[in-house]
């Protein structure tokens, strides 16, 4: 948190000007497409190798998306969204190294390893 | 209080330094004041490699200690407030902080070096070692010799000179098996399969203990490494693989019979059908010094009382008292003691 | 730095709008607590990441997953979050009675959610996986147990506000209260999409 | 308030209670110096207690074979020792400090949130009473502190397993519980330093010990979910048979050990970071200098608080992670010595150059940098993770531990008592009892956990409540316990210097006893219950000094005649603050403080009670909710 961000509360106030319904609406008809999608390329055969990344980057657009326009961080103070990137990415940080310390185990840890 | 008034101020925060740096000359003492299982005076090279590791650690610590301390001694004495004496305003001084951010990260990356390579060459898996098996169990181990069949409890017996390659599993809860002059701890984790090896220079009896908090008895989970020349080890381990011996007789054979009706179940005994592992293989059982987790010596009057009531004289021992009578008990000792 | 805008008063009776940030000091909070949040669904996703594979005989994930129907009670969820959005713009134009139904909406389509999880969670329990089956079990059960708690908050704090709303209690001024909500309700829906690709729909082996 | 007290409250079910004095006051106050008291006092007797558990633990180490305890009772007693001081002693005396003191120094009127400040206060109060009541209820919990499973999943089951049967199911419950309250403090604590700063209060002029409260809310807001996690997964592998830790079913223990540390770690910095805060803080008013290198300090602060999510492995070294990881842990805990040495070191330079007064809070703030680098260099030690093989389970690690949470921690916390007792309470703690209760706490200390180190490394593993003779032990274990009874009389010369000097003597303290620089000192001590009778402008950092001082041509200090100081006496009189709007004190918290204890006791003895808990609970929000915003 740089202390600039955060003394320029003045400009902050102002509120941007919210998405219409009707964008809306429209995000929901993107997201459910998306959604549509990823079941979709489950089933089909063909994409089995690319199935994880596929998937991973439909669930990150949807997760952007709700984020940014129905939570407003898009239209919000970049502090909110820094709360929440912190979250995010600490997790994601931290529990990789978890899941890594599982998964790269070696056969036969030796003395101190 | 007024012994501290009469003292001088300086004298006072001199104190201060005095008894810090007094502790960190007993700690470097301290290597003198040897223990069965103090780690400082190590017997095998794994053992000394971490306790090279240690010397260059520790010196580098002291050393900071010593001018850290020292700089702080001088600076309260130096600016106690005196009269007329007005404390200088300055807010920082960019160049000596980037200076102290550097020292410290330098000397912390010369440290990183040694520790990583010694952790790299501990972790290989040693040429023509021994293999052993450990268990671990509330609250005592089980060594499984795979290559020569031989089951035995709570004192190891190893070759010297030889890497010793021990495979550890846990049975119930997590312990760590620990020999401080031959080798650092290695936690015993059910479910998993961790390993380490370590070597011992010369014979003697190693003393260790298990070092994760386990439930009652942790602190009586203790456990001896017996090593021995090779030959010695060899032609231990050629009795060990023969059956227990056979009939016997007198008060003995009455202890037989005590524990072919209960102990059976859960202690096993070469070349009888006392299969149970529940508890430890008491087919050489007279042959070990210690028993119980190494708690108690092998003497009749130690078995007596623990088979009148193990959980009595080792809290949270999982083993029941049967409520055998004085003479019963007796007994089952005189059978134990046929065990060689 | 310039003098702050807040002094030009000394009293501040409503605090919210003379903070230092100019930010509102319970959205702050409700923030805050959603980064909280995220590592708390990142404990339990990744115990479930460790576990997927660990099924102690029992069922496993590639078996027991009904994929088209949790796809229907997924999209259920994402759409709650439009109806969600729409309440919120409905009580910022005014429109008290439009908030009201999208609100109800947004709870109903919550409770079909968790009506989804219940009949989830029996048929799972019919086949043979339980709570206590393997850690493949407890860890998909306390993952989308904790999951739909959260849901399940979401929907009383819904149907307080639309009761606030009859009461006569939650005008336009109040449309706050409504965002707040909201982010509570997107986050939940965000954790799903999470958990819907990761758990779901990416394969085990 | 006043406003209140003016006019004849009209009743209903939701009116706010109006007392200010007697003990209802307390019970529903949201003004968060009570609450701040409360918190210390009530952590204070905590560390009675876990201070008596220490005692006894001591005694039965003294010689080998001790007869002192039994093996129960000691693994009960050194487990709950652990548990009070980190979570009913440390953690909360820290919150006691930010709740006073925050505040003032930001020159705000209250908290962003006072009566989630309470609720805070109460869950912590009633979890403590809670985890104390299991030695009243089939033992309290004895899997250790940090609870490994699955020696914590296993009891309940099989007396023989050396756990009491409900101990812990205490430890997992009650630990949920003061979590929740560390939750809400921390979104509390963020709220209210980002958003409630009095006017000019940039963040780059806020005191260091605002801003070590603010990297420590930042560090609960992301750890206590985490042993959140653990603890439900606790919980319900020994509730409900879940299969989490259980090995036999595939559930692996090392889980537990992540989960922890991942919380573990983060959290000794919560431990640690308030004692620099006040270290910060009385080190420049008593050297009469600004702090040497404020932004350094600062940001090495936030440093740390960042760097130590990085390394919680280092606990787990020996439990077979792999060389890979093990180097990598290795390396990122040593490097977190960089920048607590770039605090120590501007410690000392703002200390050089200046005029020092050594006063008891001075000399505890001095004798916590002199024994922090002791515990931070073993820390430094433990990083070698071949030596640390050695080390690890051994007291070597329950003497670094205790050297920067003691010698750390407590010395710091000890430092903010002198120091601000007299703003919280109008006058001084006796100087001269407080120079004896330094020295003996000092090297009582010093006796206690010094020896540690020795018969660490001389092979004697932590957590044994008993041991033979012939280890090479014996002395140091002496040593140290009469080092620990040392350590007792100091506390209570600390308890007679309470007494004493609330009695008699009573020096009168003024607004400002110590010529301090920041703005608490600027308002009458004990502050009134609005704090500021006028919201402060804020110019500088170190604010309330350039009010008094302004650094003349040849830079020397001079005092300002005009203008900018406060006469504080006449300042409150001045309107009385009758017209300053203040939150109104609510029962709601503490009824819905009380509807979760009633849950808790419901989830161990009688499952379905908890919805009489929930209920409660539920009303409690519900009354939150409605209550009128004051009393009128
Ligand atoms: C207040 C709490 C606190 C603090 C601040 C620290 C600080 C540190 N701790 Fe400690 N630690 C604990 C509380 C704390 N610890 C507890 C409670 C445990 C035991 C838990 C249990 O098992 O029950 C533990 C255990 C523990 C372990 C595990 C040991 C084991 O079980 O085997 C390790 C291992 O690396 C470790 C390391 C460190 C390090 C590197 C620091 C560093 O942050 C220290 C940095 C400070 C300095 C180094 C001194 C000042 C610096 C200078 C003067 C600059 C120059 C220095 C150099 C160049 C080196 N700690
Ligand atoms: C902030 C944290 C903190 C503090 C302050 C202390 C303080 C003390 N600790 Fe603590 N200790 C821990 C944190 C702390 N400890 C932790 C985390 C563990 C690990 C637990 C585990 O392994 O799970 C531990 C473990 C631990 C052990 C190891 C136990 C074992 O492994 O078997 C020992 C052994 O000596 C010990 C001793 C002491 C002593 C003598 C004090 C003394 O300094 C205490 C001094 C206080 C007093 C003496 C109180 C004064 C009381 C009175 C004067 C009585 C008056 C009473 C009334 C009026 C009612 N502690
Ligand atoms: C319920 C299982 C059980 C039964 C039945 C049982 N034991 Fe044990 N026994 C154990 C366990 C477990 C230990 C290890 C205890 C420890 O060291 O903490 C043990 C240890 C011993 C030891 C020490 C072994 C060693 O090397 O440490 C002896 C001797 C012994 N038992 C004898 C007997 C006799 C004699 C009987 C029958 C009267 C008997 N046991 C019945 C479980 C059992
Ligand atoms: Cu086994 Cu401790
Ligand atoms: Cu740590």
């Amino acid at each position: 948190m740089a202390s600039s961000e955060l003394h320029a509360p003045r400009e902050e106030e102002v509120r941007h000007e919210h998405p219409t319904p009707r964008k809306y609406v429209w995000i929901a008809i993107i997201l459910a497409i998306i959604t549509a999608a990823e079941v979709a390329i489950y089933y089909v055969r063909a994409l089995e190798d690319f199935l994880v990344p596929f998937l991973i980057a439909f669930a990150l657009i949807k997760f952007i998306m709700v984020a940014l326009y129905f939570m407003h961080l898009k239209f919000d103070s970049k502090l909110f969204r820094r709360f929440f990137v912190t979250g995010i990415v600490l997790a994601f940080f931290v529990f990789t190294v978890v899941l890594l310390t599982f998964f790269l185990r070696p056969e036969t840890p030796g003395v101190t390893g | 209080m007024e012994l501290l008034k009469r003292l001088s101020a300086s004298g006072r925060r001199l104190l201060l330094g005095v008894v810090v740096t007094a502790f960190a000359v007993v700690a470097s003492a301290c290597d003198t004041n040897v223990g069965p299982q103090d780690y400082l005076s190590p017997e095998g090279p794994v053992a000394r490699k971490a306790d090279g590791l240690w010397d260059l650690t520790f010196g580098i610590a002291v050393a900071i200690f010593v001018i850290v301390e020292a700089l702080l001694v001088y600076t309260i004495i130096r600016f106690r407030r005196r009269p007329g004496r007005e404390a200088a305003q300055f807010h920082g001084n960019t160049k000596l902080e980037v200076i102290l951010t550097l020292i410290p990260t330098l000397i912390l990356a010369g440290l990183a070096v040694p520790t990583v390579k010694a952790i790299a060459d501990l972790s290989d898996k040693p040429e023509g070692a021994l293999n052993v098996t450990v268990t671990a169990k509330q609250f005592w181990w089980q060594y499984e010799y795979p290559d020569a069949g031989v089951v035995t409890a709570n004192e190891m017996h190893v070759p010297t000179g030889q890497p010793v390659y021990l495979t550890l599993e846990g049975a119930d809860v997590i312990h760590s098996f620990w020999i401080p002059k031959l080798t650092g701890k290695q936690d015993v984790v059910p479910g998993r399969k961790n390993n380490m090896y370590f070597v011992a220079d010369r014979p003697g009896t190693y003393w260790g203990q298990c070092t994760e908090f386990c439930g009652l008895s942790h602190a009586n989970m203790r456990l001896r490494v017996i090593a021995q020349e090779p030959a010695d080890f060899e032609q231990w381990l050629a009795e060990q693989q023969e059956p227990a011996a056979g009939t016997v007789s007198g008060a003995a054979a009455q202890g037989q019979e005590i524990f072919m009706g209960t102990c059976v179940n859960c202690h096993a005994i070469g070349g009888t059908e006392a299969r149970g592992t529940t508890g430890p293989d008491l087919t050489h059982f007279a042959s070990r010094e210690t028993f119980a987790g190494s708690m108690f010596r092998n003497t009749p009057d130690n078995l007596k009382r623990w088979i009148d009531n193990p959980p009595g004289v080792k809290p949270g021992a999982q083993m029941p008292d049967y409520g055998l009578s004085a003479q019963e008990i007796d007994a089952v000792v005189a059978f134990l003691q046929t065990l060689k | 730095m310039a003098t702050h805008p807040a002094a030009v008063s000394p009293q501040p009776a409503h605090e919210e709008h003379l903070t230092s940030t100019g930010l509102d000091n319970v959205k702050m909070a409700m923030w805050a607590f959603l980064g909280s949040e995220c590592l708390f669904f990142g404990s339990f996703i990744s115990t479930y990441l460790l576990y997927r594979n660990r099924t102690n005989g029992g069922p496993d994930p590639a078996h027991i997953y009904d994929i088209p129907f949790t796809s229907v009670s997924s999209f259920v969820l994402l759409m709650s979050s439009l109806t969600m959005v729409l309440a919120l713009a409905a009580i910022q134009r005014g429109d008290e009675r439009g908030m009201r139904t999208w609100l109800f909406a947004t709870a109903f389509l919550g409770m079909t959610f968790i009506g989804g999880q219940i009949y989830e969670f029996t048929t799972f329990y019919e086949e043979g996986l339980k709570l206590t089956t393997s850690p493949f079990g407890s860890s998909f059960f306390v993952l989308t147990g904790f999951h739909g708690a959260h849901v399940s908050v979401g929907i009383l704090m819904l149907l307080a506000l639309v009761g606030m709303s009859l009461a006569g209690r939650l005008s336009q001024a109040d449309a706050r209260k409504v965002e707040l909500v909201g982010l509570y309700w997107h986050f939940v829906d965000i954790v799903w999409i999470v958990i819907f690709t990761v758990i779901y729909l990416v394969p085990t082996e | 308030m006043a406003t209140a007290a003016l006019q004849q409250p009209r009743r209903s079910i939701f009116a706010r209670p109006t007392a200010t004095t007697g003990w209802y006051s307390w019970v529903t106050t949201v003004d968060h110096k009570k609450i701040g008291i409360m918190y210390g006092v009530t952590a204070f007797i905590f560390f009675l207690l876990g201070g008596l558990e220490a005692l006894a633990i001591r005694a039965q180490l003294a010689v080998p074979n001790g007869e002192v305890l039994t093996a129960e009772v000691y693994n009960q007693f050194f487990t709950m020792h652990g548990v009070t001081m980190i979570f009913l002693v440390v953690m909360p005396m820290g919150v006691a400090f930010f709740n006073y003191f925050a505040p003032l120094m930001i020159g705000a009127r209250d908290v962003a949130f006072p009566r989630l400040n309470a609720l805070s206060y109460w869950i912590f109060l009633f979890g403590g009473i809670f985890i104390y009541s299991s030695f009243f209820l089939g033992g309290a919990p004895d899997g250790g502190w940090f609870g490994y499973a699955p020696l914590s999943t296993q009891a309940g089951q099989d007396a023989a397993s050396g756990l009491a049967d409900r101990g812990m199911d205490f430890y997992a419950v009650g630990l949920q519980f003061l979590g929740i309250a560390s939750l809400a403090g921390a979104v509390n604590f963020i709220v209210t330093i980002l958003n409630m700063r009095a006017p000019g209060m940039t963040l780059m002029r806020m005191p260091v010990f605002i801003w070590m409260t603010l990297v420590v809310s930042f560090l609960l807001l992301f750890a206590m979910p985490i042993i959140a996690v653990a603890l439900f997964e606790l919980m319900f592998d020994r509730l409900f048979g879940t299969r989490f830790f259980a090995a036999s079913a595939g559930g692996d223990p090392i889980l537990w050990q992540h989960l922890f540390w991942l919380f573990g770690h983060p959290e000794v910095y919560i431990l640690i970071l308030p004692a620099m805060g006040i270290v910060s803080e009385v080190l420049p008013t008593f050297s009469r200098k600004p702090i040497f290198g404020y932004a350094a300090v600062v940001f090495a602060g936030a440093a740390i608080g960042f760097m130590g999510w990085g390394v919680w492995a280092h606990h787990m070294f020996a439990a077979g992670l792999g060389p890979v990881a093990n180097s990598a842990f290795a390396l990122s805990t040593m490097f977190i010595a960089v920048p607590t040495g770039v605090k120590i070191f501007n410690w000392i330079g703002t200390m050089w150059g200046g005029s020092l007064r050594f006063t008891t809070s001075m000399m505890f703030s001095i004798g916590f940098i002199a024994m922090f680098i002791i515990g931070g260099l073993s820390g430094v030690t433990h990083a070698i993770v071949p030596h640390d093989a050695q080390q690890t389970d051994t007291y070597y690690v329950v003497a670094h531990f205790h050297y920067v949470l003691f010698g750390g921690a407590l010395f710091g916390i000890m430092s903010g008592f002198y120091y601000w007792w007299p703003k919280i309470f109008g006058h001084r703690l006796s100087e001269k009892i407080g120079k004896w209760n330094f020295w003996l706490w000092f090297i009582g200390f010093n006796l206690t956990f010094g020896p540690m180190h020795i018969v660490g490394l001389q092979g004697m593993p932590r957590r044994i409540y008993t041991y033979p003779d012939g280890m090479g032990w014996n002395v140091w274990n002496m040593m140290e316990t009469v080092g620990s009874f040392m350590i007792a009389v100091a506390t209570l010369i600390f308890l007679f210097n309470v007494a004493v000097s609330r009695r008699k003597g009573r020096e009168e303290a003024g607004a400002d006893p110590w010529d301090a620089r920041t703005l608490e000192w600027s308002i009458p001590s004990p502050p009134p219950e609005y704090n500021f009778a006028e919201v402060p402008v804020v110019t500088h950092r170190d604010e309330f000094w350039h009010r008094k001082y302004f650094v003349g041509p040849g830079k020397t200090v001079e005092p300002v005649f005009s203008g900018g100081a406060v006469d504080h006496s006449e300042h409150a009189e001045h309107d009385g603050g009758h017209h300053i709007h203040l939150p109104s004190p609510s029962y709601f918290p503490v009824v819905a403080a009380f509807g979760m204890l009633v849950s808790a006791y419901a989830v161990i003895f009688a499952l379905p009670a908890v919805a009489i808990g929930i209920l409660i609970m539920t009303l409690g929000f519900f009354g939150w909710v409605f209550e009128p915003g004051t009393a009128e």
